[in-house]
């Protein structure tokens, strides 16, 4: 018996995933197909709130702002759940013309308030709601935002 | 399956929107219009009663930030109460207690208004 | 312009899928994802609740039949729903074993009580809260059962 | 996030079962359980209250198909009652009411088992 092998497969069966419509109606299912596998690890109440809410703000970026200007690709989110031992690995992708996290300033409120730009704020609060957050951009064939939210160790 | 609505009320000059449920991208739309009718109506006096909001997202945020200008400029405010505690997390992320006014109880926001209220 | 092309790439858009670890306790995880659907598409909460039945009856069989004498395969269910102008299409599909739909015979509840095997209800249900039932089996490959409930006109 | 409960209470020889939320694949084992200690306990008139079920699939239908010849046989019954109309409609449609005894309320189901109260 190849234990490696076992080990594997095992883990590529804690994959959940889910692709739909970049629809803002969609958020709602999107946001509950999250909060089912964030319960089911044993996240506390007040982290599977977190969860929920970074994976709202990805997912509300690609509706927003993946397919503009883009008429014929087809206009997808994807997202991709992976238990791990110590945690959720969520990863968001989409198949839009991509950016360049490094260029997103995090907002500075005061020259928010001048600025009354609306916005800005989703890719700040999804950095400090997850542990790890990194990007990966191939535009018009797959750009990811790839988020883990560790387990507490005190459960 | 009514994921979020607004129920607006008058009282005199002060407006109070109580809302309720999921303020996310797709609901803030319908949110939004409720401020674009104060708008035009000249209603600047408004307190936003959160009790029943279980959750919001940027984009709900947004939605005050687009508007708080236009009602400052008009010796209006837009206050916040009955917050709860899982929402006033995030609007305390995002540092808006810097820039809005979040009371415990709607009496106490609505009284904050006083002096509109008495000019009415 | 191909108005053609787009009409079919419109339709593409409208398709909802998920695949997740072929467990019972996923069980909730789909019905959230099927409900939220349906309850976009108008269906009235008597349909909601029928085609919510039907889904966890099809994903139940696969957690329990699909992948019996079977460890290597990946023990997945997948679940793809198809909005259609006049209702929705939904598969649900495994890699498992498959079987003889055929060869399932509806429940004779006074024989049901001698026998006293509880089992045998699943696809009964699913027939009658569906419109249309249809299977395609390839074992080991793929196997699904696809369903349609249609809107009703008076919605 | 507990999806399905049941809550045991004895009343003299008959148990009720009050069950609530989601009865299905999964929590059928939590249910099931409970079935067992039953038999274990040899109590077989059985009270199951479905008021605050909300749902219910045929693995969930299928526990009282499993049960019910054993509690026969030792001169008991699984009776049913406040079923709610959505849960009772799939019941229906998989002929359980030719099987099983429903009623309206509890005390009318718990009544049928007169009889046994007075012998224990
Ligand atoms: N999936 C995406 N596709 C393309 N651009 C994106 C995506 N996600 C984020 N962005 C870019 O990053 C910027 C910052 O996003 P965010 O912090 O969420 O604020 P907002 O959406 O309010 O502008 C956006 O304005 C957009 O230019
Ligand atoms: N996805 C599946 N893979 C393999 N066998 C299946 C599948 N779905 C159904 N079956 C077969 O069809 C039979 C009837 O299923 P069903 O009517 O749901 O009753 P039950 O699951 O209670 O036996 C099952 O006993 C099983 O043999």
């Amino acid at each position: 018996m190849k234990i490696r092998k076992t080990q594997t497969s095992s883990n590529k069966k804690k994959v959940y995933r889910l692709r739909l419509p970049a629809e803002t109606r969609n958020l709602d299912i999107i946001r509950k197909f999250v909060v089912g596998i964030a319960e089911q690890c044993g996240f506390s109440e007040e982290d599977v709130y977190n969860i929920e809410l970074a994976v709202d703000e990805a997912a509300s970026n690609v509706i927003k702002h993946a397919y503009t200007h883009q008429t014929s690709n087809e206009k997808i989110i994807d997202v991709a759940v992976r238990e791990r031992s110590d945690g959720l690995e969520i990863v968001i992708g989409d198949k839009g013309k991509g950016f360049d996290p490094q260029a997103v300033k995090p907002p500075d409120m005061g020259e928010y308030m001048k600025k009354l730009k609306s916005g800005g704020l989703g890719l700040y609060l999804i950095k400090k709601l997850m542990d790890k957050v990194s990007f990966r951009m191939r535009p018009g064939v797959r750009n990811e935002i790839r988020m883990i939210k560790y387990l507490k160790q005190d459960g | 399956m009514e994921k979020f609505s607004v129920t607006r009320t008058d009282e005199g000059a002060v407006t109070l929107l109580s809302l309720k449920g999921f303020l996310d991208a797709h609901t803030a739309q319908t949110f939004e219009n409720v401020l674009k009718t104060l708008m035009n109506e000249q209603r600047y006096a408004i307190v936003v009663d959160m009790s029943e909001l279980d959750y919001i997202s940027s984009a709900g945020m947004g939605i005050f930030m687009g508007f708080i200008e236009e009602v400052r400029e008009n010796q209006g405010d837009i206050k916040f109460c009955c917050v709860n505690p899982r929402v006033y997390k995030i609007f305390d992320l995002l540092g808006f207690p810097n820039i809005f006014e979040f009371y415990a109880t709607r009496e106490e926001a609505i009284g904050q208004f006083k002096n509109i209220r008495d000019h009415s």
